[in-house]
């Protein structure tokens, strides 16, 4: 079982990782704010795994924090986006 | 072994840091270099906690505390350097330069 | 029991992997940036929940498992407000200046 | 086998991130990149068995200091400062190969430490008990590493003094940072009204968690103060002005409090910062909570940024 949920973690990191080539490549704001929105979601999937899967509940916690503060770094994001036309 | 390879990622992200501070000429970018570098920082301080690891604990609970104290006063000395940039790109935007 | 509740968590598991993947072949290969928010939305709330369903059987206790709902409840929460802020954003990028 | 492809997954996205930052060619973008890389720092605390260190990495790298970098590269993008020069490919390459000799060398160092490795985890088991705290980087941070933590909570107030003192003529005694207009409806009005309670009732889990557990005050600081923003950027709270006795008083309160029992150790137990023994876990207890609300205020305060004259605002 723990095995395979460190798996299924190593999965979802995959995919972030994936994500982050739209970071990277963008184009416009918004696809980076998605991109960083899909990372935390992912980072708090993959600390969920890594706690049942090695029995460490203090990773719990972790994602806790993380979920409280992708929520905050997204708005922040938004909130001082560059403007209208702002592709950069 | 990921203790290594992390002192090792600390490292290239120390070289990476410090190209930035030098090359970029804009002031956020070379503050941000700076945080990388720092981050590089404490990575190696971390690998080296993640050897020291015994006594039934994952990690050295002495450099882990160092690194937690660093990171709170890299973001006070930030938040400082962040507020000065700010600050002055207030005075030059009242006073334009003429060159 | 035991057996059917690891089963169930490895099935939801393997659900949630699924629209994790999706939604992240989705941001990468879709056209136009709507359609990749299309995409994320289905990532971020249908799988981080899956996990979640599947993680609950596992959590040995009611405060823990609450927690993850909590959890859940958050990323649900952040990804709401997020998501239309991100596409009054896109319009934005899309309009002429 | 999972563990090393996590390892260099995770490393190699540090890697790309980092690289993304310093060649980006504008500071959102960079920004953007350097919020993505401290998440994933976060991930890599964790790998690394800090779980106390991922929990101030996702808070402070990836929260706070996200909203003052992207808030400063939107202010400056609206008026510019003057920069320097770039220096020539010639010079650039230079500075380049420099950089890579530097990395290599504490690549060197690396790979060359003492086998096996020298470690304080045994000590620091040893004398936990002392300290009544069942989380060992808690204790290492309250007992014999309280000075380091004392010294920190005053270089953070210190720094809110600083940032203050950038004050425009005019500015000083008012409302710290950019007014933001009240917010009533949409989703960033729902989100600031719903979060902040939430992220209060983390905050103190995290904070008592902190005794026996990864957790403690500078991450619950860094959510408290999080929150506070939020609800500033909604527009829902105008923090005091700066002049306020009361703001004065709670940024100070901790690093005063932990000064005052420190100086108590002098005379009770003859050491500064030395407690008593039959008080060790009161007083340390009192020192986290203080140190904890007059950290978030600071945080939040470092973010807010100086007052801005009276006639603009």
């Amino acid at each position: 079982m723990s095995d395979l949920l460190q798996i299924a973690a190593l999965v979802v990191l995959v995919t972030v990782a994936g994500g982050l080539l739209r970071i990277l490549r963008g184009p416009g704001v918004a696809d980076r704010v998605m991109a960083a929105q899909l990372l935390g979601t992912g980072g708090i999937a993959v600390l969920l795994l890594s706690s049942v899967a090695t029995g460490a509940p203090a990773l719990l916690d972790a994602a806790l924090t993380l979920a409280l503060l992708a929520a905050f770094a997204a708005v922040a994001l938004v909130m001082t986006a560059p403007g209208r036309g702002g592709r950069r | 072994m990921s203790a290594t390879l992390y002192g090792l990622l600390g490292a290239a992200l120390v070289g990476i840091g410090l190209f930035g501070l030098l090359v970029r000429p804009s002031h956020l970018l070379r503050i941000l270099s700076f945080n990388l570098l720092g981050g590089g920082v404490f990575l190696v301080f971390g690998a080296v906690a993640r050897r020291g690891a015994g006594a039934g604990l994952p990690g050295d609970p002495v450099p882990q505390a160092l690194v937690l104290t660093g990171i709170v006063v890299a973001f006070a000395a930030t938040a400082l350097a962040v507020m000065l940039l700010l600050r002055l790109s207030a005075e030059s935007a009242k006073r334009p330069d003429p060159s | 029991m035991s057996l059917l509740l690891d089963t169930f968590t490895i099935l939801a598991v393997l659900a949630g992997l699924f629209f994790f993947a999706a939604g992240t072949a989705g941001l990468l290969r879709f056209p136009d940036t709507s359609s990749r928010l299309h995409a994320l939305t289905k990532a971020d709330n249908l799988g981080l929940g899956l996990i979640v369903l599947g993680l609950l059987p596992q959590m040995g206790g009611v405060l823990p498992a609450l927690k993850l709902l909590v959890i859940w409840g958050l990323a649900l929460l952040a990804g709401a407000t997020v998501g239309p802020l991100i596409a009054r954003l896109a319009r934005q990028e899309d309009a002429p200046p | 086998m999972t563990g090393l492809l996590a390892d260099l997954l995770i490393g190699a996205a540090i890697l790309a991130l980092a690289a993304g930052t310093v060649t980006a060619r504008s500071a959102f973008t960079a920004t953007a990149f350097f919020i993505a890389y401290g998440l994933l720092l976060a991930l890599a605390w964790v790998r690394l068995g800090a779980v106390d260190i991922a929990l101030t990495e996702a808070a402070i790298s990836a929260g706070l200091s996200g909203l003052l970098l992207l808030g400063a590269a939107s202010r400056l993008a609206a008026c510019p400062v003057a920069e320097e020069r770039a220096p020539g490919p010639v010079l650039k390459a230079l500075i380049g190969l420099c950089c890579a000799a530097v990395s290599a060398a504490v690549g060197y160092a690396i790979l060359s430490l003492p086998e096996p490795a020298p470690s304080l985890a045994e000590e620091a088991m040893a004398h936990l008990s002392v300290t009544a705290l069942g989380n060992p980087v808690a204790g290492v941070l309250m007992s014999y590493r309280a000075l380091d933590t004392l010294l920190e909570a005053a270089v953070v107030v210190l720094a809110v003094i600083g940032v203050w003192s950038l004050a425009p003529a005019g500015g000083w005694g008012g409302v710290p940072g950019p007014i933001h207009p009240r917010i009533e409806q949409g989703p960033l009005a729902l989100l600031a009204r719903l979060l902040p309670p939430i992220g209060i009732v983390v905050a103190f889990h995290i904070l008592w968690v902190g005794s026996y557990a990864p957790g403690g005050k500078f991450q619950a600081a860094a959510i408290l103060a999080a929150m506070w923003l939020l609800a500033w950027l909604a527009g829902l709270a105008t923090p005091p002005r700066i002049s306020s006795r009361r703001l004065r008083l709670a940024i100070s309160a901790g690093t005063g409090l932990f000064l005052a029992i420190g100086m108590f150790g002098v005379l009770a137990e003859g050491a500064f910062l030395a407690y008593p023994p039959a008080l060790t876990k009161a007083l340390m207890l009192a020192v986290e909570f203080a140190l904890a609300g007059s950290i978030a205020v600071a945080l939040a305060l470092l973010v807010m940024g100086p007052p801005e004259p009276e006639d603009r605002a």
